[in-house]
């Protein structure tokens, strides 16, 4: 965390509220971090209690949130930033809704979780869901590392790691295809257990969508919605 | 023509050229859009233009040859003098030349005069008015010459209006410089006849000597042998009264100015202001007549009443009412010093709880200081070289004394007496006053000099 | 906080007497200044009033023709000659009989005035059918008769010690008894010009050289000094040597004792260049000098107010630095200029030490007519009048210096109120 | 309260934006009192003011009914348009309007309970219980020692030598500025930069112990970075002093205050937590002044 | 859009490109709504031609977002905004996020309209679908006006609507998991439906965010994860 | 360009920051030559400036090597710390700095290709084509009619007095002034408010047609309201002339201009679009000066 002491402003009260602006976001992603670990465990043990707990704590996050929103408003109103402050705060503004929508991803798996609890076996479906869990838990928390570290080439990394996850998202539901029509007794799971495995995709998502914020951070280039190739010629071909 | 007429005509002149000038201008001018043209100047500078070829020259010509005509005309008519006449003594020289230039001005002298004078004086009158002739047509010729050129002059791309300011800048310098040359007169005035003075009295003698009576040398035939110039007596005379006065003026003076510009309120000021303005304003000679009438024998009358015995023409008298005159010119330079301390600092300390008197005694008076210092200064120069009371109220007599109950002379005084009635140019009598002033004048410039240099770094802390 | 606010408190009681008495002083020294300027006027004032009257006796003459020595039909210069004394003489002895000691005779021909056969000699030229009449004429009363009267004679000291004595003292009451003695308006003292005599002194020539000094002064010293303050304000270069010696030279001269300015005028002017002593030019010529640095000095202050933002405007704008100078700067210091011209003039008017100098010391009766006609100046003659012994010429004196404060004092005042009119604060 | 904000609700509401369009003088009736939080509960007010009205010479009213509580140790900004009052009330807090001639201040101003405009109230106490810095620096031409140690000798504060020098180094630090001239006490305050003039006029005020600093725009003659140091020490001195301040930028009361007064035409407006007034402000006139909607 | 003209700032320029900020906000409003519209239609009409065209069509709501970002980024740089002004393009900015989501949802079922044309049919689900589609579709116009008129009341009104929403999507998941359990050869099908259905109710979703963040603009009070009770007793109970 | 970006990369990361930390100084040495876009392609420079040095007296150098093209109707704002030599430069332009003695200006700069500071180049003329409003309102102690008459009648620009009241109406009117003064037009200047009186400088100086208006800080004397109106004046001013704005308040460059200049300590660091300088500014001591980090 100590990595993210950017400032230097005249203004000691200005760096403490920017700073804390950023811890507040730091933990918030933590939160939201541990939510989605917690889920995705909840998940794939079958742990209605941890599902339950997941379920019942999004609301801090959506505390956190507003808070952060509010102390964001705040701060352009009465420091009326300029440059990187103005887009560290427009990137919080922006991050923060991502995380909120991961927290809101990982209630619903909780949910699921505890729907799915009784499920005595996914079968192959475990084992792709704990990669597909796996992958989006590194991805989130790599995001995060971006975030704390404003780091750009893990930020590529982790846009570039996004389609990886769709890929394999695709794959979950191919097979859960497969399991319904080899089994309708099935349905019922299959389908819960696509909707976390959509759930996680987003998650994925909106893990990149808070890369491309980061890149926009630190380069001031507005990366959303342009392949890989293109933003990497953007940022190093200038 | 007189002098009188052709400063008419060059006049009328100069608004013809004007005129002419400023609509040769427009008639050459091609017009561009907006109302503008292609002249590089406005019209009226081209008039201006016309005007300083016409006059200029004209002028110039005329003052030298007015201020030449004089000179060169006597010469020639003394020239034509027989030769008795020339061989006399420089003295009786100039007096012959002032006598026949009367009688060739005053017409009843002439009837009367000797044929010898009578003729030379006749001769002055012709070679005037020749000259007078000369003068006016060659004035009158360059000025109408000088109106052709300036018309010549007159393009479009002619940059009149830089040509113009530029004549303009060195008319001003002329004028500013005078001060440099009135600065020059005096030394050199002063010093041309020091010079002669103390080729007859040494330097030392008159610088050191301490007893002073050059009515002696007013004896026929003894120029400069044996009277007394020994000048301290004055000095120290001048330096008493000097001192009783600014022991008067300083105190009150800063103190009315502290007062009126701290404490004062409107109404007050409104009356105070004024009558001190008033006190400034009254002729040193008034002072003097109420020192000479009033103050002296008032104080030699209290001084009598309490057994001292006072001269008439004491220094305490002449010192008091010069402290009196000096009051307004302290207070209003204190006036000026003090106000331009900051409002902001008066503001700043009473900000923090200073009383006024604690404000003005901590803050104000040390940041005026070097303001009032050069205040002082200059008073001490103005008491130094003060004339009028002292010669109306001090004594002759140069006292060697420090007693301000006795009658001093000062500097001044002796100037005045030495340089007025009958004078002889040449005595030490009258070279003594010169050398008066040359010590007066080195001692007021540098106390000037000092004052002013220490005033103005102050007044540009502040700027 | 309460150490602080105890620790003040407890200051503040000395804090306050100091204060006060600060203030006293302050209040003690404008009442002492103020008192020594009612004093001075008073005391002038005192003196003075009684100048403004004179007495007058009246006479009545015969103007017969044999005493005279003339008839109406005779030429105006055999009119100016006339024996009027012989007249007056008469109608004297008729007034006071019985006077033939030849003292006491002297005596009574001293009651009147030597102007009064000029008032006979005035009033036969405009009317000589006025010869062979009897006229009742005012005549003016000679000054030791006119300070008596205004009670500057003492009649209870002893005879010794006054000038009137005690046979004169008879005679006045009788005339004072007959209705004969007036006091009237000394209109004298404004038409005339000076004399040996206090009564038939005047001013009218000390003011008319006064009138033409100044203006001298004022056509020389007002363009000369603005066209050198705008030069020095305003085009000068900075950290220029000249004019950096310009500068000092300036500052100087206002500070140089006049007298200096009087050698100047002596040894450059009238030695030099041969301009006639005494004469208002080498006066003005002086003065001009004189009040140089003052209107320089005013004009400068004055320009050094307008704010350099009015010439960054104009020069903004595509004003040369002359016309920015001129349509500008100079228009908005006018008011100060002129208030500093006034100023100056009025220093110049009460300037005395250097026009003693050059001469205009002289005993002037008439008055002059040009600027190189011999004149005195208002300041002079009080000089003047002050060194004569006579009481009727202290009086005299003062009434002078009353006349010169009051031109001083207006001119003051159209200054003040010039400055006030137009006074800008930026 | 319920006035204002229905007032506020309607002007909020861009559909009835066709009112906001007349200018700021339309809103001049709706000041009826003051809108925000302009009373704390009273045990911490420094200052209480009550119906304050300051009237200048020839009857001119330039306050009207002023009512606010000033709490201990905060900064307290007030901002307005120019002759909109703010500075005629922050002087009368230390009486600094008694050198102004003509002007009259009626109402209740307490500090610390104590009558400000009372007779028996010292001014001279006073104004070292409330100290003031200027909008132009204003150092005494005096060395930077004897600039800080003005106020103490003046009250009497240090019993000696040493302990004056305690105070001037402590009130130097305070004001941030001993570093920078601790090698040169005895040079003129004069000749430091216009930043450091400033900071000293703190460290001067500081050096009496003030309870309340009253600052005047302290930053309008100088440039952006001595304003930035100077806004830095503020919130510095925050912790041991209250402190007002008038200031023309309303960006540096929005750094700086935790409460926002908006004065209007001689009326308090609004004064409110300063987050409040710069985000969401309660009066419209408020709104119109920091949005920049002038009318 | 003249009803948004709520700017009187003194500076024409500064009134000129909040103008700006909102008029293209409400083009972006207008470009998602029709995406939307057509994405249903092609949906419902098996139309693989429009399916196709919104698909493809959603780069330009992209670019918007950016642009729009960039736009509000630059004012609060250049301005400093307070207040109203400033809730307005922090509003601005966080309402462009979730049209841009909506757009992407509407991408997402022009996509599966492209692969459900072939479809024979859905059976009661076309009803269900197209009163889902209709619902999102009003509750989008209605956002839209919301934004537009900044109306608060019917800002709670959409926030209210949403609910209904999630019923009938919980209702049409029913149904559907009837219909695989019916006939497994439907579960392809269904899945696709499924899917659409998900994402028409994320729009209903990120409408009703949008609504909160006008309460936001409007009130200045935060009444995000609030219920709508709440909601009302902030607004009016003040 | 090159370095310069190198440069940026690795200060605006904030892994290197530790870098940035030590303050402005030492980034100094960067500065090499300026950053962003400086240039125009040429056609449409008014102003052509390349190499341009100011020596005050004593060789003291106020500006380094300056480069820059100032293109047609656009406002391009100059910002900086004190002493930057913003003004030094804007003065430049005119030849204002002529009238400070000891100046002296090297290098090329030319408007519309005529070198300004030739001996041939008359600085009444040139100055007649280059405005310049100041700091402080100015207007002449005349009337408001002959304040804006006075340009014209001194470049002899109107022929008759119909032809002056036209222009001083024009003018009026585009300095957004004559509505409020047509019924007083020969009242005094100097009674107007000073928002006023600062666009009556302005109409004064357009009245003379000048191609280019140079404004050194023109708001910093005046009141938040005021200065939004003549920003709002500046803008509208645009579309006639080509606008240079020394300002004091990078919130004011960033709110009216088109580009931003930035200079330091003599040098132009970076020149850019004002988005970018304010957004994502391209030297780190702009960036610095931006946010507000002076060191």
């Amino acid at each position: 965390m100590n990595d993210m002491n950017t400032t230097q402003h005249t203004s000691q009260q200005y760096n403490h509220e920017l700073e804390e602006a950023r811890s507040k976001l730091m933990t918030m992603g933590g939160l939201v971090e541990s939510q989605v670990t917690n889920a995705i465990k909840a998940l794939l043990d079958r742990d209605s209690a941890l599902g339950e707990k997941v379920a019942y704590s999004d609301h801090e996050i959506n505390a956190m949130e507003i808070m952060l929103d509010e102390h964001c408003a705040e701060i352009i109103a009465r420091r009326q930033p300029a440059a990187s402050d103005l887009r560290l705060l427009i990137t919080i503004i922006k991050v923060i809704t991502d995380l909120e929508r991961i927290g809101d991803e990982a209630e619903k798996v909780g949910r699921y979780a505890v729907e799915m609890a009784e499920t005595p076996t996914y079968g192959d479906l475990h084992n792709a869901l704990r990669h597909l869990g796996e992958h989006v838990k590194v991805m989130l928390s790599d995001t995060l590392d971006v975030l704390g570290r404003l780091d750009v080439a893990q930020a590529m990394q982790v846009v570039r790691n996004d389609q990886q996850v769709d890929e394999e998202f695709d794959s979950i539901t191919r097979q859960l295809y497969t399991r319904m029509l080899e089994d309708p007794r099935n349905i019922k799971d299959s389908l819960n257990v696509t909707w976390c495995a959509r759930s996680l995709e987003r998650v994925g998502d909106h893990c990149k969508n808070i890369c491309e914020y980061v890149i926009y951070l630190v380069k001031g280039k507005d990366v959303r919605h342009t392949n890989i190739e293109s933003i990497r010629e953007t940022l190093l071909g200038e | 023509m007189s002098t009188l007429g052709i400063l008419l005509t060059l006049t009328v002149l100069a608004a013809f050229s004007y005129y002419i000038g400023r609509k040769r201008s427009l008639a050459l001018a091609t017009p561009v859009k907006r109302g503008g043209n292609d002249l590089h100047s406005l019209p009226s500078y081209y008039g201006y233009l016309v005007v300083i070829w016409a006059i200029i020259p004209a002028l110039l010509v005329f003052a030298l040859w007015s201020s030449l005509e004089k000179p060169l005309l006597t010469s020639s008519m003394m020239s034509h003098l027989p030769a008795e006449y020339q061989s006399k003594s420089a003295d009786e020289l100039s007096l012959t030349t002032n006598r026949i230039l009367n009688m060739a001005k005053d017409p009843t002298q002439l009837a009367t005069a000797e044929p010898v004078f009578k003729a030379a004086a006749e001769d002055y009158q012709q070679m005037q008015s020749t000259s007078q002739t000369i003068k006016t047509l060659l004035v009158l010729a360059l000025a109408i010459a000088g109106v052709f050129i300036g018309l010549r002059h007159v393009k479009p791309k002619t940059r009149a209006r830089n040509q113009v300011e530029r004549v303009l800048q060195f008319i001003m310098i002329g004028c500013a410089s005078i001060a440099i040359l009135t600065t020059v007169g005096i030394v050199f005035s002063v010093l041309f006849e020091s010079y002669r003075f103390f080729g007859q009295v040494p330097a030392t003698d008159f610088l050191f000597g301490t007893h002073w009576s050059p009515q002696t040398a007013l004896r026929a035939d003894q120029a400069g042998s044996s009277g007394s110039f020994g000048a301290i007596p004055l000095f120290v005379g001048t330096l008493l009264i000097s001192a009783i006065a600014l022991l008067i003026a300083v105190p009150l003076g800063l103190m009315s100015a502290i007062y009126l510009s701290e404490y004062a309120g409107p109404k007050l000021r409104a009356y105070a202001k004024p009558a001190m303005e008033i006190l400034a304003g009254i002729p040193t000679v008034v002072y003097g007549f109420f020192a000479a009438l009033t103050v002296a024998p008032f104080i030699r009358e209290l001084g009598e009443s309490i057994g001292l015995s006072v001269a008439s023409e004491s220094a305490l008298a002449a010192g008091v009412v010069m402290g009196i005159m000096i009051i307004p010119f302290m207070s209003s330079l204190s006036d000026d010093v003090i106000n331009a301390v900051p409002q902001a600092m008066r503001d700043g300390s009473y900000g923090m709880g200073a009383t006024k008197s604690e404000t003005i005694k901590q803050v104000i008076l040390p940041a005026a200081l070097p303001g009032i210092v050069g205040a002082f200064l200059l008073a001490a120069s103005r008491a130094i070289g003060e004339t009028m009371i002292v010669v109306m109220a001090a004594g002759l007599a140069a006292n060697l004394t420090i007693n301000p109950l006795e009658a001093v002379t000062t500097v001044t005084v002796q100037i005045v007496t030495l340089l007025t009635g009958d004078q002889e140019f040449d005595s030490a009598k009258t070279l003594a006053a010169f050398a008066l002033g040359l010590s007066l004048f080195i001692v007021t410039l540098i106390l000037n000099v000092v004052a002013l240099h220490i005033v103005r770094k102050y007044r540009e802390q502040y700027d | 906080m309460s150490t602080t606010t105890e620790r003040v408190k407890a200051t503040l009681g000395k804090r306050y007497a100091r204060e006060k008495r600060f203030r006293f002083y302050g209040l003690a020294s404008i009442a002492l200044s103020i008192l020594f300027l009612v004093i001075l006027l008073a005391d002038i004032i005192g003196k003075g009033y009684p100048a403004f009257t004179s007495t007058y006796i009246k006479l009545d003459v015969q103007l017969d023709a044999q005493t005279l020595g003339v008839t109406a039909d005779s030429t105006p210069e055999q009119l100016r000659t006339a024996n009027y004394n012989a007249v007056i003489q008469n109608s004297l002895n008729t007034l006071i009989p019985g006077v033939t000691e030849r003292k006491e005779k002297k005596a009574l021909k001293d009651l009147v005035s030597g102007d009064a056969k000029y008032e006979l000699q005035r009033m036969v030229a405009d009317d000589p059918t006025l010869i062979g009449t009897n006229q009742s004429v005012w005549v003016l009363a000679d000054d030791d008769i006119d300070t008596y009267y205004k009670g500057n004679i003492d009649r209870t000291l002893p005879e010794s010690d006054r000038r009137i004595k005690d046979f004169q003292l008879v005679w006045l009451d009788k005339l004072e008894a007959d209705g004969r003695i007036e006091s009237q308006f000394n209109s004298i003292f404004f038409t005339r010009g000076d004399s040996r005599e206090p009564e038939e002194a005047g001013i009218l020539s000390a003011l008319i050289g006064s009138f033409y000094t100044l203006l001298v002064t004022l056509a020389l010293s007002f363009p000369i000094g603005v066209a050198a303050a705008l030069y020095l304000e305003e085009f000068a270069p900075k950290n220029n040597f000249w004019v950096d010696l310009i500068e000092v030279n300036i500052n100087n001269l206002a500070a140089v004792p006049s007298i200096v300015f009087g050698l100047l005028g002596l040894a450059v002017f009238i030695q030099l260049f041969g301009v006639p002593r005494s004469a208002p030019l080498v006066g003005g010529l002086v003065l001009t000098l004189m009040t140089l640095p003052t209107i320089i000095i005013a004009a400068r202050a004055a320009l050094r107010a307008v704010p350099p933002s009015i010439r960054e405007g104009a020069l903004g704008i595509g004003a040369s630095k002359t016309q920015t100078v001129f349509q500008n700067v100079l228009p908005l210091a006018m008011p100060g200029i002129l208030t500093g011209t006034i100023i100056g003039m009025a220093q110049a008017l009460g300037e005395t030490a250097p026009l003693l100098m050059i001469g205009m010391i002289a005993f002037i009766m008439d008055v002059p007519s040009s600027v190189t006609s011999p004149s005195t100046v208002l300041p002079v003659q009080i000089y003047l009048w002050s060194d004569s012994p006579e009481r009727a010429f202290v009086e005299r004196t003062s009434a002078a210096i009353m006349v010169l404060l009051t031109f001083l004092v207006s001119m003051n005042l159209l200054a003040v109120i010039l400055r006030k009119r137009f006074e800008r604060r930026w | 309260m319920t006035e204002a904000t229905i007032d506020m609700t309607t002007t909020a509401l861009p559909k009835t934006n066709t009112v906001t369009s007349g200018g700021r003088e339309e809103f001049a009736h709706t000041i009826s009192g003051t809108i925000g939080k302009p009373y704390l509960d009273g045990k911490d007010a420094k200052f209480f003011c009550r119906g304050v009205n300051v009237f200048y010479a020839g009857e001119k009213q330039a306050i009207f009914d002023v009512n606010m509580d000033i709490g201990k140790n905060e900064v307290i900004a007030m901002i307005g348009p120019s002759g909109c009052g703010k500075s005629t009330f922050l002087r009368c807090l230390n009486r600094m309007n008694d050198t102004i001639p003509g002007c009259r201040v009626t109402g209740d101003l307490k500090l610390d309970g104590e009558d400000i405009h009372d007779r028996e109230q010292d001014p001279v106490l006073l104004r070292a219980r409330v100290g003031m810095v200027f909008q132009k620096p204003n150092p005494f031409p005096k060395s930077i020692y004897d600039n800080v140690a003005y106020g103490p000798r003046l009250h009497g504060l240090a019993a000696n030598r040493s302990e004056l020098d305690e105070i001037v180094e402590s009130s130097l630090r305070k004001a941030g500025l001993f570093n920078e001239v601790k090698d040169r006490l005895q040079a003129p305050g004069t000749g430091l930069s216009g930043g450091q003039q400033q900071r000293l006029c703190i460290a001067r005020t500081i050096a009496v112990s003030p309870e309340v600093i009253l600052m005047d725009e302290p930053t309008s003659a100088l440039d952006p970075i001595a304003t930035a140091t100077i806004e830095e020490l503020i919130d510095e001195l925050r912790a041991s002093f209250t402190i007002c301040i008038v200031t023309h930028s309303m960006q540096q009361a929005a750094r700086i205050s935790q409460r926002t007064a908006y004065f209007h035409l001689g009326y308090l407006v609004e004064l409110n937590d300063t987050k409040t007034v710069f985000t969401n402000p309660q009066h419209q006139l408020t709104e119109n002044y920091i949005t920049g909607r002038f009318g």
